[in-house]
């Protein structure tokens, strides 16, 4: 069995979707000569040349909008944001024109790019390089939204994003670029909108996104030695989202932990919570609890930023709550 | 780059054009003049609208020399432009009315009328200033696919104090990208005249500082910007580019149809009404026994009927059902 | 009792505290000569003179980045955003700056500024012009988010905001400025973070936020006659939220209905909801109902537009809805 | 506006400052020595962090010439704008420590571990170009409160590329700011030189579209910079402005202290590394009787021996408890 970082993963998704379709193009900072901050586009320049591979200025305003238009006019651009604090700049372009181009065009516009970007939290980046946001996507109907946990979740939802005839954003988490794991040698797709359930069990299912999957199934380990068997899923992408594979676990479990990397109020878990909530309330039988971050910006002192990330042991203590009742 | 004042009064290089431009600038001003009336007089239209009574010389001169493939990306004062296009009046009035036989279905209105894919009106923003980078990236996938493509980009006086106006005119001057923009400098953004929002000297010197070669053109003389939009086209299918084009002109009403547009000289409007361009250009047909006072009485009266026309068409559309709006969020 | 619309209470609000506190300047899109596009700040140019009252270029991020450098140095600026859409072109400013400034200066800076917006919703402008997201600032902490549904909140909780120390972003709905409402001839200032009861009642409470009061309202008079008695909160401000005055009430009532112009995932109510599970859940007799806008941009049709909003029909039935449990 | 290329190579406006000019850039390069080591060879430090080695002229060319309660605006790069403007090192370094004795308590990092308050180092951002507005917004409330306070916004080459900046600088020159614009043009941003990101001839021609008058000096040399700087800070804190300074330079390592650099042609870089600020004023100083090779090794040791201190002060300290962090985030 194979196995490549997650990094590697994403390298070999675009080079793979980039040979395989003329229409896909790489633009970003960096992405060129550097071969990306990160190294995920890496040889890209080489193998398909400065018309595929672009460089650009600090303009992520135009980055952005220079994708919107290419893939208006027929290409497939994939755009590199090279922090998710950066889209905040971006923003106009990719809520006010991107999301809404289709549905204000009536249906005639049709826009095929990706955003890949990647959130630094937990790699001691400070309060403005390790912001993550995904929830306000959920306001803004028009753009999927993905989250890859693994190297094998990574490559197969990228590849699937570019084939994709809709906007995507694709959020990296940074701190899993040298993550190893599992990746066939064999070309695979993962459909986006179907949720992943990383380990089976029985007494409570844990939902968890992006880089607290790790943290989750540590978490479940450790659960396991206990006695208590718990169900990991990962959504992998949060729109479209698979409600189905969640109602299902919470059917057969009744309880329910969520974990995710944003600050608590307006997260993405409130929004699980509630769907939870309002699709299969009877079947509860404990409170949601939610794992996240609290509502501060993110320190940069490590010890601090450690202290402020979700991680197995709030997970752990999070469960153990939900079974007092 | 150089900046150069744009003068091409000769009429001979549109002659067989000459009097569809007229007819396409009366369109477009009677198709306006009605909408006004609809909004205020009739209040059968409701919501933002902002007309392109005065400007028409600069929408017609383009693209009048534009192919149906050629692409445009607009403003919120869009109407004028996606009827130089050649797009449907049936459809844009109708989009105006909210109506689902509107070029967006109704989901658009008068701010994004204007897109009309089969056109080339590829999108309609309103957002100032946004349009300029989606249009670079549109210019760039036509220079990859090798595409023989022409990108116009119009946009106000007002855009060009914008962030996207900045990072989209560098892009495209730095990738060579084979678009042109178009500053319709009417002076004004909403009330506020440039002069008390824009730094620089002049337009074209802030867009020459991007290394893009600049024409500053008289947008009320129709055969100037014709002329120049033929120059300019011609060497952008062939892959120049890009150019930057301030077409100085002036709105002869308010900003958007409620706007008295009180904030303006007297003075100043009277001048600028005195250089109506379909006056200047009608008169010139005239005098140079193109066409006779008769002819364009007919003309009118003809355009005024099609809108009409149009406006039967819209009223008696339906709506979309509501249902039917999830299925245009997604592909 | 002397009544005055919502734009004319804001105007007051303005006048007073810029005669009351000379570091207090107005600055943005048309606010001085024109007065404001929606003529809240008409006048004030004529009171105060162009040092204080200033027209800008269209430069969303410079409206806020010359606010935020302003504030830092000494000055208390109330910036206008014309239209809460184009604060997406200013979300590194708002988010990625101004809301972290004091956090990551370890307690040095004071940001206190003030940014006017509203959202158009409801006067068929259009996708690109009806956006309302105030939870995406949820997830943001270092900034105040109010959301004035009357002239005289509007009225009382401007000059708090302005004489605030934090920076706070106040979220005005365009459709009430020509609502009239009580407002004293005398000064007051209503403290931000406290909700408003606008209407007492035993049976069932309805949180609603700006526009949505005035329909709650409405939907609480017919329901009031159908024998069905609601509690009308206004939180007035969503950061920092009054939760204390709503779990008062749903400890009271038992029964929730939540109402806001927001895109229904990931929207405020999710959040409120989540709250009220988290901490009154036990006083709950029936599911917590959410009346939101759809997952759709905003259609411009003014037929589709009235059926895509919240309104009190959609409340009523929400609240029968609930008293079916 | 005019674009003025500077060379002001007299000592003599500086001969007090001659000295102390010397001390502060030498303590600004052993610093910075100091850090990289603490990230890659002693491990003690982790996270990014920008060396400011090589451009040392600049900021204390600029600083030397500020008051206390003048006020800079800089970047992640901010270490020796910092220490130019009187920060203590003890504060920096342990902020670098994210110790709460730093100068934002540990909270800031590296990228902003300049603001200090206390010496007028109002904001070190992260973000690329957001700086320019706010010292926009800064030299406003200056203006407006009749101080006669100078802002000095620091930034790089890169920037100049960013919807901010252009932004920014309109607003700047349309009102007339005392401010004055310092871009460090080191000729890259990370591995992406100048020639591949601006479509302008220079940072100098664009800069100078704004409207503004322009200054290019030669960044290594900090006499010169001084100069320049003493004049315009003259100017501003009088009332006039604003300015822009396009300061050449270069930096002697990587983008951030992980970064070898490699992007870079080893010619230029040896070219440059010759040019070394700290070497041409030292041998200066030297030439001109003003300093003795053993003055300077004693200096250096002395400076040495406090950037030790300031590690010592910085592991001794303590960090801050979570518990703290929920009453920093509002006033
Ligand atoms: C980014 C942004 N800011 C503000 C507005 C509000 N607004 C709409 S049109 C307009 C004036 C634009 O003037 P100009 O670019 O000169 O175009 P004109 O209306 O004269 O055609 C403004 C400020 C907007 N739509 N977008
Ligand atoms: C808006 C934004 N985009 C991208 C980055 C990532 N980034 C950090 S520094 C940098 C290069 C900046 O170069 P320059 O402005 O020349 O400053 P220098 O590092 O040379 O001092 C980039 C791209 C960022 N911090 N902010
Ligand atoms: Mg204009
Ligand atoms: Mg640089």
């Amino acid at each position: 069995m194979r196995e490549i970082t997650y990094a590697e993963a994403l390298r070999e998704a675009l080079r793979e979707e980039m040979r395989r379709d003329e229409r896909v193009i790489v633009l970003g900072e960096e992405v060129g000569v550097f071969g990306g901050v990160y190294k995920v586009t890496q040889g890209l320049l080489e193998e398909f040349g400065p018309k595929r591979v672009i460089d650009t200025p600090i303009s992520e305003i135009a980055i952005i909008g220079v994708a919107a238009g290419a893939a208006m006019a027929g290409l497939k651009p994939v755009a590199e944001i090279m922090y998710m604090d950066f889209l905040t700049i971006a923003m106009d372009q990719i809520v006010t024109q991107i999301s809404k181009m289709r549905f204000m065009s009536g249906g005639q516009l049709k826009v095929p790019l990706v955003i890949r970007t990647q959130y630094s939290l937990g790699r001691v980046h400070g309060a403005q390089h390790s912001q993550f946001f995904p929830a306000w996507f959920l306001q803004s109907p028009g753009i999927k939204v993905v989250l890859p946990s693994t190297p094998y979740d990574a490559k197969g939802l990228l590849k699937s994003s570019i084939r994709d005839e809709n906007p995507v954003l694709f959020i990296e988490a940074g701190v899993l670029y040298r993550y190893k794991g599992f990746v066939p040698e064999e070309e695979y797709l993962i459909p986006l909108g179907k949720a992943d359930i990383k380990k089976k069990g029985d007494d409570l299912t844990i939902i968890a996104f992006s880089r607290c999957v790790l943290e989750a199934m540590e978490a479940a380990k450790i659960l396991e030695d206990k006695g208590i068997s718990t169900e990991v899923i990962d959504p992998r992408c949060l729109v479209p989202l698979d409600l189905e594979t969640i109602i299902n676990s919470v059917k057969k479990t009744g309880k329910v932990v969520i974990v995710a990397d944003d600050v608590k109020n307006g997260s993405i878990t409130s929004e699980i919570a509630m769907l939870i909530i309002e699709n299969v309330f009877d079947y509860l039988d404990g409170p949601i609890v939610r794992v996240t971050a609290p509502p501060l910006p993110t320190p940069f002192s490590p010890i601090l930023e450690k202290q402020y990330m979700p991680n197995k042991e709030k997970i752990i203590k999070a469960v153990l709550e939900n079974f007092k009742f | 780059m150089s900046i150069q004042i744009y003068e091409g009064a000769s009429l001979n290089s549109l002659k067989e054009d000459s009097v569809e431009i007229l007819k396409k600038m009366l369109l477009i001003r009677i198709f306006e003049e009605k909408v006004e009336e609809l909004f205020l007089v009739k209040g059968m239209l409701i919501g933002p609208s902002h007309l392109y009574l005065g400007q028409e010389a600069i929408a017609v001169g383009f693209c009048s020399n534009l192919k149906k493939e050629d692409i445009l990306v607009t403003t919120y004062r869009c109407h004028g432009h996606a009827i130089a296009k050649g797009v449907s009046i049936k459809k844009l009035m109708a989009e105006l009315f909210g109506k689902k036989t509107g070029t967006c279905k109704g989901l658009g209105g008068s701010m994004h009328a204007a897109i009309d894919v089969e056109n080339g009106v590829l999108y309609a923003t309103a957002i100032v200033g946004s349009g300029i980078p989606i249009a670079a990236g549109i210019a760039l996938a036509n220079k990859y696919q090798n595409k023989k493509l022409v990108t116009v980009c119009f946009f106000g006086d007002g855009a060009v104090n914008t962030g996207a106006f900045h990072e989209g005119l560098n892009i495209a001057a730095l990738w060579r990208l084979p678009v042109i923009f178009v500053c319709e400098n009417n002076f004004y953004a909403m009330s506020t005249h440039i002069s008390k929002s824009m730094s620089s000297k002049s337009i074209a010197e802030r867009a020459s500082s991007y290394n893009i070669d600049v024409f500053i053109v008289d947008g009320n003389d129709v055969i100037s910007v014709y002329n120049l939009a033929n120059e300019l086209i011609e060497k952008v299918r062939n892959g120049i580019g890009p150019f930057f084009v301030e077409a100085r002109t002036y709105r002869m009403k308010g900003h958007g149809v409620y706007d008295p547009g009180l904030y303006r000289d007297k003075e100043e409007v009277k001048r600028w009404l005195e250089r109506d361009p379909i006056k200047i250009y009608k008169d010139r047909l005239i005098k140079e026994n193109i066409l006779t006072e008769k002819d364009f009485e007919e003309i009118k009266l003809k355009i005024t009927q099609e809108v009409e026309e149009s406006i039967e068409f819209a009223v008696k559309s339906d709506y979309l059902d509501f249902n039917d709006l999830y299925n245009l969020v997604w592909v």
